[in-house]
């Protein structure tokens, strides 16, 4: 049993998908509820495994691995080399505590951004059925042990995505979805380079295997990697991911998408698909190449602060609410940066904390924004105003969310920045000071917006406003409880995270 | 007189494939094209028998070769022959610029 | 001597001696040529019960054809306006060179040939193809309706009955297992005459070969009552008369061919007793009676019809060529082997 | 050196046939040019069209059959490219020869019945 | 030679092309001597039977342990190499015949719908040939099979224009194409003669460095520049765009798929065979290693220039074109990084893959532009609202040739690239441009499907997909899919039942 755990953990909404082949698409409350059902397999098991993962068993026990297929001619290998220089490719699945939250985070967002999906105007039967295929993407993408695999599960989300970007956004929605694409695609197609040099080099696709062959110091082993060579590679690395992330310089498909796409699939982009870069980057780059890490920190930590500030300048003079929180999220995820950068537990420890308070902090934001839109039918801030009086909770809520971003303490917003400020204090301290700025700039442009919102004169709006209600209130609830708890009980993500830190730490031999 | 040497019949079908390459590649007269292709083909004959006569190693088979080269010459200027008409007929030209209707 | 010239290195000498032979083999068939045509038209003349030439050179005519062509040496030449100019000079050059190249491989005697080529049978068949190129050219430069439906007609015709032509001395191939005219005729020494034993073949022959000459019944290209005079309507004079020129010195070649195929070449009939006649001789009588069989089908059949004419020659002659092709080739298989 | 003579001796006669069958013509025109008399007028050089006055250009369009004839001829005549050496060479190749030729030229038969049932050999 | 040599050849080797043969035979007597009211599409199932039975012994021969089969004095070869790529070509060409059976053009095919279907086949008997044939000559003889069947078959449609054009200008490239191999095949005859590859090979391997190298190089040269043309990769792509848009869609399929692969197999065989081992000049041991930046150079060329231009196009059928020009660049990269542990076999898995997805997208596009005789990129507008399976099929076929993870076209990929980057000397360059010209496709690829998903339909006419397409379009996609997903299928099986790379080089048996 234990072996198909992780399988079927990842492919579990595939049985939606078959389900809803089968459903006339006329059916809208049947099709809603199928979607909304597929999703919680993937949540009960990934519940499971960390319920039991606190419980103290090895997640070992999850690993499943079977040969896939393999490359080359092997008979003549063995003529001409006495050894197979290419190992099969296999099908391994296997989890840390890292990949164990990034996936309860995907399971959680999905079926709540599943609810969110009520809002979904047309299609649904589409519409779900690459929903499901985003999740088993994403799902796929943590639990993957070997390249391959993860190259898979990381394109398998950018078809969806393109699809629900393009069919069901806003306005300018096909342009939105065409930069994902090709920015995306770009990213992917560096990744594939990268993974396949790793090949080439090494004989095999296996991640653990590959960390372990670099560390080893043997550099036969690893096909004569000069140091050089490693450091373009991590910057291969560094672009693929950062696009994802995004870096600055990288970022500006992702502000279409965040605006252009429908909400319930920004929370999921916002929640999860960004935090890919990162786990990328951590998983990789400090995994695969902790030394020549060590040489870029410096340039990650300006690469961070940059993020931090610019996102944070900008976001102060958008006058849409949702560029303010596209704009927010670039600055956070400097944080992660940042984070990574200083190299130091705290650091590192702050920015998985970051990556998985952002993506419910982004959800949350992201999933209001959706409410509020489907009532007033705007998201500029000047023409809103009053919100507080014609929807008292979601204003509420509002404000709610942008504390939790700004880090006010009890939250998770809080935890994160300050570890990972903590971190890079302890290395840089100049550059971390400058730093800081962003977090003020982060309150102030937050305030501006929310309060610009919610007080002030109130505008016209079309109909009757109604406030939150019914089912919109799940996700809002749930997401803010996982803020608060992560917020005010840091250790039911850190216990997990431990082995995994340290391992990174080890590493980079800090 | 003595034999001809086997760079003399080389060049002379050198010279025989460019010509008919430069005229394959510049004329507008389709019908004047297929006869450069011809004209091409029966250089590597030329080519083949010279070289089945005085080769490095002089065998049969280069005379065996240029007979199924011929052939095929011939049958390739059957075909473009009736291609020709066929388009023809329809077009009222055999004029290769004037053959665009194929374009984006 | 002759041998002696041939076994030299070949140089100028060498090609103005052969200069000279070949003139004078071309004087020969000139006369050939001249009395040629006086006798078709006596033959025909007393087939038909009629004299013929009976008044030029005394009562058998026998300067007619010489009047004919000073006649025609001193007539203006007359070149359309709206001609191609080159072409239409170039034309009855084109198609009286190939006629008189084809003499050179000939056999007339084991010691009387010019050139004894290897593969002297394609030669005469590649040869031979040229003139319709010629026959072609004359009727487009024209820029005449009639001569143009001429030239395709005859093009047309002459090609539809090359293959069967070409296919039926496949056969004789077989038997004689060469291409080389002399080895033909030798074989025949060895066996027998090939027009026993490919009779079949000599039958395809001969209609091809009067087919390929245009001359009646198969001379629709120049039918007068429909296309005026073909190809050549527009040529009058020397240019004409090089046209016609043409036409009977294919009728000496071919006559000598099927000669050479067919009937044995130079060789006695009847085995050994009668070689002491000279081969020249045989050869002659032989190829005189090839022509004799010409003249007397000009003058029995009628022309056929267009339509007759191309399925005939692609409906029965080329599938009973390609047959006996076979018939002959298995045959040789099963007992000859 | 002989036999190399002998055969370049051989194609000598066909050149010198070549030249001498030029040369006829050519000689015999130009001498009769100094024979023949030579009065143009536009009458003598129209075109012959039986006595009418000359009427379209008279390049006319053929019937395609003239080329579909043509396109018969190579195809059957270069069949012969394959049966000539065939033939000569018969005695050596025997059995395997021969029905590889008969697959051949039942192929080329086909293609005969194919021309044959389409119409094509029909004239006009 | 007398009979018992003649019974001595195991003919039974050559039953998958005596099969052909023997149907071709068939439909053109049934063609000519059938009642003319029949309905000729009896042929269309008989043919695709013949091929599916040629199929069966392709794969019975499979089980030989025999090694390789030689039969007619060597020319005739029936290796590994062979076996493959013949069960390419043949499932190429049973779904083309698939296609052509539910062709219908606007203006009818009439009678000529019989010879669509023998032509076909002859063009296969062809590209069989090619396969296994160790000699100049055959080679040469199949490849001219080939060639004039298409030439044929793209001017089809004889009252249509565009199909006309398209004729003559394949038959001019072609035709040139045609003079320019064989001139280049000629110096290799002369400077070994002999036509048979592997006695060329013995030659070769043989003759001293400076030694001839001027010729045999150019030999080289126009070989590859000949058969380019038939490849179709730039610049001797000009044809290719203008040929695939005039002729009938079916023959387009044939020609973007089982001609080009048969174009690759006679490269493999060529280059390989003859100059692997041939030294060459500056001390280099191997020609071909010593020209392969020159087949890098086109392959780049091709990529850039096919994938470019296909952004601009608005027929898709052009778009198709251009985008095979760049699945040639693709496979030229492999054939350039000369990576023998991979070469062959991840020149069969994406020929495979491209015959799938190529052949699945061309039959999609055949029943959309069958009605209005265009093929504008807005005929694919809306298709998702009239057929939702039809549409979702062809982006399968989109996603597999953008070579998007999960489809075959992916695996394919990756194995050219993995193949580029282990060979010796790094081909990371090629590499790279493969994988951003890759991006670029994207582009178009996805343009399609925007038409398909996002905009709206022109009409909302249902849309009548002929039993032959449905097949045509599922086979692929299954195959697309299951390729992508399990390519130890196929890569098993081919590792498992042939052994190319002793065989290729395996003098006689």
């Amino acid at each position: 049993m234990n072996n198909m755990f992780l399988t079927i953990l990842i492919f579990a909404p595939l049985l939606g998908v078959l389900a809803l082949l089968f459903i006339p698409k006329t059916n809208e409350k049947l099709i809603k509820l199928v979607g909304f059902a597929a999703t919680l397999p993937s949540l009960i098991f990934a519940i499971i495994a960390f319920w039991q993962y606190k419980a103290g068993a090895g997640l070992e026990q999850f690993a499943v691995k079977a040969e896939w297929f393999s490359f080359g001619n092997k008979e003549a290998m063995q003529n001409l080399y006495g050894i197979e220089l290419y190992q099969p490719i296999s099908y391994e699945l296997g989890i840390d505590g890292f990949s164990l939250v990034m996936i309860l985070l995907t399971a959680v967002l999905s079926t709540l951004a599943a609810i969110a999906s009520i809002h979904i105007k047309k299609e649904w039967k589409g519409y779900f059925i690459l929903f499901l295929l985003l999740q088993i993407g994403m799902l796929g993408v943590f639990a993957s042990e070997n390249l391959l695999l993860f190259f898979f599960f990381f394109e398998l989300t950018l078809i969806p995505m393109f699809f629900l970007i393009g069919k069901w956004g806003y306005f300018e929605k096909e342009n939105a979805a065409y930069r994902f694409l090709i920015y995306n695609g770009l990213g992917s197609a560096i990744l594939l380079i990268v993974f396949v040099i790793l090949f080439a080099k090494t004989g095999t696709m296996n991640i653990a295997d590959i960390t372990y062959l670099f560390h080893s110091g043997n550099d036969a082993l690893i096909g004569g990697m000069t140091d050089d060579f490693r450091l373009g590679m991590l910057i291969a690395l560094l672009v693929a991911f950062g696009i994802k992330l995004p870096i600055v310089p990288l970022h500006s498909w992702m502000l279409k998408v965040h605006v252009q796409a429908p909400p319930s699939i920004v929370m999921l982009h916002a929640g999860v698909l960004l935090k890919i870069g990162a786990f990328g980057l951590i998983r990789f780059g400090v995994g695969i190449f902790p030394e020549q890490f060590g040489q870029l920190a410096f340039v990650l930590a300006i690469l961070g602060v940059v993020n931090l500030l610019y996102g944070a300048f900008l976001a102060l003079i958008q006058t849409d609410f949702k560029m303010v929180l596209a704009y927010s999220s670039i600055s956070h995820m400097g944080i992660v940066l940042i984070g990574l950068a200083s190299m130091n537990e705290a650091g590192v420890q702050g920015a998985i904390f970051q990556v998985v308070s952002h993506g419910f902090i982004a959800a949350l934001l992201f999933f209001l924004i959706g409410v509020m839109h489907e009532r007033v039918g705007t998201t500029s801030i000047e023409k809103l105003g009053g919100l507080a009086k014609v929807m008292p909770l979601t204003a509420g809520f509002f404000l709610v969310g942008a504390m939790a971003s700004l880090g006010l303490p009890g939250m998770s917003g809080f935890v994160s920045e300050f570890l990972a400020f903590l971190g890079l204090f302890n290395e840089m301290p100049v550059v971390a000071a400058v730093g800081t700025l962003g977090i003020i700039l982060t309150a102030a442009y937050l305030l501006r917006a929310v309060m610009g919102m919610t007080f002030g004169k109130t505008p016209v709006y079309g109909e009757k406003v109604v406030d939150i209600r019914g089912v919109e209130f799940i996700p809002v609830v749930a997401m803010l409880f996982f803020i608060v708890l992560i917020g005010v009980y840091p250790s039911i993500l850190a216990e997990p995270l431990q082995a995994t830190i340290e391992a990174i730490i080890l590493g980079i031999g800090g | 007189m003595t034999t001809v040497p086997l760079s003399a019949y080389l060049v002379l079908a050198l010279i025989l494939f460019c010509i008919g390459l430069y005229g394959a590649l510049t004329k507008r007269n389709t019908v004047i094209v297929l006869i450069c292709i011809e004209l091409m083909l029966n250089a590597v004959n030329i080519n083949l028998v010279a070289f089945s006569k005085f080769g490095i190693n002089p065998s049969i088979t280069g005379q065996v070769f240029s007979l199924f080269t011929i052939t095929v010459a011939a049958a390739e200027a059957a075909v473009g022959l009736a291609i020709l008409i066929a388009l023809y007929r329809n077009r009222k030209t055999v004029n290769i610029d004037e053959m665009n209707t194929l374009k984006n | 001597m002759v041998q002696n010239l041939l076994e030299s290195s070949p140089s100028w000498t060498n090609f103005f001696i052969f200069f000279g032979l070949a003139t004078a083999l071309l004087l020969a068939v000139l006369g050939f040529v001249t009395y040629g045509i006086l006798a078709e038209r006596k033959v025909m003349g007393f087939m038909q019960g009629r004299m013929g030439p009976n008044q030029v050179g005394g009562s058998w005519g026998l300067l007619q054809t010489v009047a004919d062509v000073l006649k025609l040496l001193i007539k203006e030449d007359t070149i359309p306006k709206d001609a191609d100019r080159p072409l239409y000079i170039l034309a009855p050059v084109i198609a009286f060179t190939p006629a008189f190249l084809v003499l050179a491989a000939i056999p007339f005697t084991d010691k009387f040939q010019f050139a004894d080529i290897g593969v002297g049978l394609l030669y005469y068949i590649a040869i031979s193809g040229i003139t319709t190129v010629g026959v072609v050219a004359a009727g487009w430069a024209s820029n005449n309706k009639y001569s143009l439906l001429g030239g395709m007609r005859a093009a047309a015709q002459m090609i539809s009955y090359e293959v069967p032509l070409v296919m039926s001395v496949i056969g004789v191939v077989l038997l004689a297992g060469s291409l080389n005219l002399n080895e033909i005729v030798a074989s025949q020494g060895e066996t027998t005459w090939f027009i026993l034993l490919q009779p079949v073949a000599f039958l395809i022959f001969m209609i091809a070969s009067v087919a390929e000459l245009n001359r009646t019944p198969f001379d629709l290209p120049e039918a007068e009552s429909e296309l005026v005079a073909g190809y050549h309507v527009e040529y009058s004079g020397f240019r004409w008369a090089f046209f016609m020129l043409a036409e009977y010195v294919y009728l000496f070649a071919m006559a000598s061919l099927t000669t050479v195929l067919f009937l044995g070449g130079w060789l006695a009939p009847f085995g050994g007793f009668l070689d002491f006649i000279p081969g020249a001789i045989w050869f002659a009588l032989k190829f005189s009676i090839v022509v004799f069989f010409l003249i007397w089908i000009r003058v029995t059949f009628p022309r056929l019809r267009a339509d007759q004419l191309m399925e005939f020659g692609w409906k029965v002659l080329l599938p009973l060529a390609l047959a006996n092709i076979f018939f002959t080739a298995i045959i040789k298989e099963l007992f000859f082997k | 050196m002989n036999l190399l003579n002998l055969y370049q001796n051989n194609y000598l006669i066909v050149v010198v046939f070549l030249a001498l069958g030029v040369l006829l013509p050519v000689v015999a025109l130009a001498i009769g040019r100094l024979l023949r008399p030579h009065k143009p007028s536009a009458a003598k050089q129209t075109t012959y069209e039986s006595g009418i006055d000359p009427f379209h250009d008279s390049r006319v369009q053929f019937n395609v059959r003239y080329y579909i004839f043509a396109l018969l001829f190579v195809i059957f005549d270069v069949e012969t490219v394959f049966l000539y050496p065939w033939a000569v060479a018969y005695e050596k190749l025997g059995i395997f020869a021969l029905i590889e030729m008969l697959i051949f030229v039942v192929m080329l038969l086909i293609g005969l019945i194919y021309a044959w049932k389409k119409k094509v050999l029909k004239w006009i | 030679m007398d009979l018992d040599t003649l019974l001595s050849f195991e003919w039974g080797a050559m039953a998958p092309e005596f099969i052909i043969l023997g149907v071709i035979t068939l439909l053109t007597l049934l063609d000519l001597f059938m009642p003319k009211d029949i309905d000729r599409r009896i042929l269309g199932w008989i043919g695709f039977a013949g091929i599916l039975a040629a199929i069966v012994f392709v794969v019975l021969s499979y089980f030989d342990e025999g090694g390789v089969t030689s039969i007619l004095f060597e020319t005739y070869r029936l290796d590994s190499f062979a076996k493959g790529f013949k069960l390419l070509l043949l499932a190429g060409s049973a779904l083309v015949m698939l296609m052509a059976v539910s062709y219908e053009p606007k203006e009818g095919l009439k009678e000529y719908r019989g010879e669509f279907y023998y032509l076909l086949l002859a063009g296969t008997l062809g590209t069989m040939f090619m396969a296994s044939s160790g000699d100049l000559i055959t080679l040469f003889v199949g490849l001219e099979l080939l060639s004039l069947s298409s030439y044929v078959l793209a001017g089809l449609r004889k009252k249509n224009l565009k199909s006309n054009e398209a004729a003559m200008k394949y038959v001019i490239n072609g035709g040139i194409a045609t003079a320019i191999t064989l001139f280049g095949m000629s110096y290799v005859y002369g400077l070994t003669g002999t036509t048979n590859l592997l006695e060329m090979q013995q030659v070769l391997m043989q003759t001293r460095a400076g030694d001839m190298q001027f010729l045999l190089m150019m030999a080289f040269v126009m070989m590859f520049v000949g058969l380019s043309f038939k490849l179709a990769t730039a610049p001797f792509h000009m044809w290719a765009p203008d040929v695939y848009q005039g002729s009938p869609t079916p023959v387009t399929a044939f020609l973007a798929v089982v001609s080009k692969t048969a174009g690759f197999v006679i490269i493999a065989r060529l280059f390989i065979t003859l100059f692997l081992m041939t030294p060459a000049a500056e001390g280099q041991n191997s020609m071909l290693f010593s020209l392969k930046d020159m087949i890098a150079i086109l392959a780049v060329v091709s990529m850039v220039v096919g994938n470019a231009v296909a952004l601009r196009q608005r027929n898709v059928k052009r778009m198709l074109a251009y985008s095979g020009i760049a699945h040639a660049g693709y496979l030229l990269v492999a054939i350039s990084s000369i990576n023998l542990l991979f070469l062959f076999e991840t020149m069969w898995f994406y020929l495979a893959a491209y015959l799938l997805m190529n052949i699945g997208a061309l039959a999609v596009l055949q029943v959309l532009t069958s009605k209005d005789d265009s093929e504008d990129l807005s005929q694919f507008a809306g298709l998702y609202r009239r057929s939702p399976v039809l549409a979702v099929l062809m982006s399968i076929f989109l996603l597999s040739l953008a070579g998007i993870p999960g489809t075959a076209g992916f695996i394919g990929k990756l194995g050219i690239f993995v193949g580029a980057i282990t060979e010796p000397s790094k081909a990371y360059v090629l590499a790279s441009v493969l994988i951003a010209t890759t991006v670029i496709s994207y582009f178009y690829y996805f343009g399609i499907m925007t038409q398909m998903f996002f905009r709206p339909a022109a009409s909302q006419e249902k849309i009548t997909v002929p039993v032959g397409i449905w097949i045509t379009v599922i086979l692929c996609a299954l195959g697309t899919i299951a390729l992508g997903i399990m390519p130890g299928l196929a890569l098993d099986f081919y590792n498992g039942n042939l052994d190319v790379l002793k065989d290729f080089f395996a003098p006689g048996r």
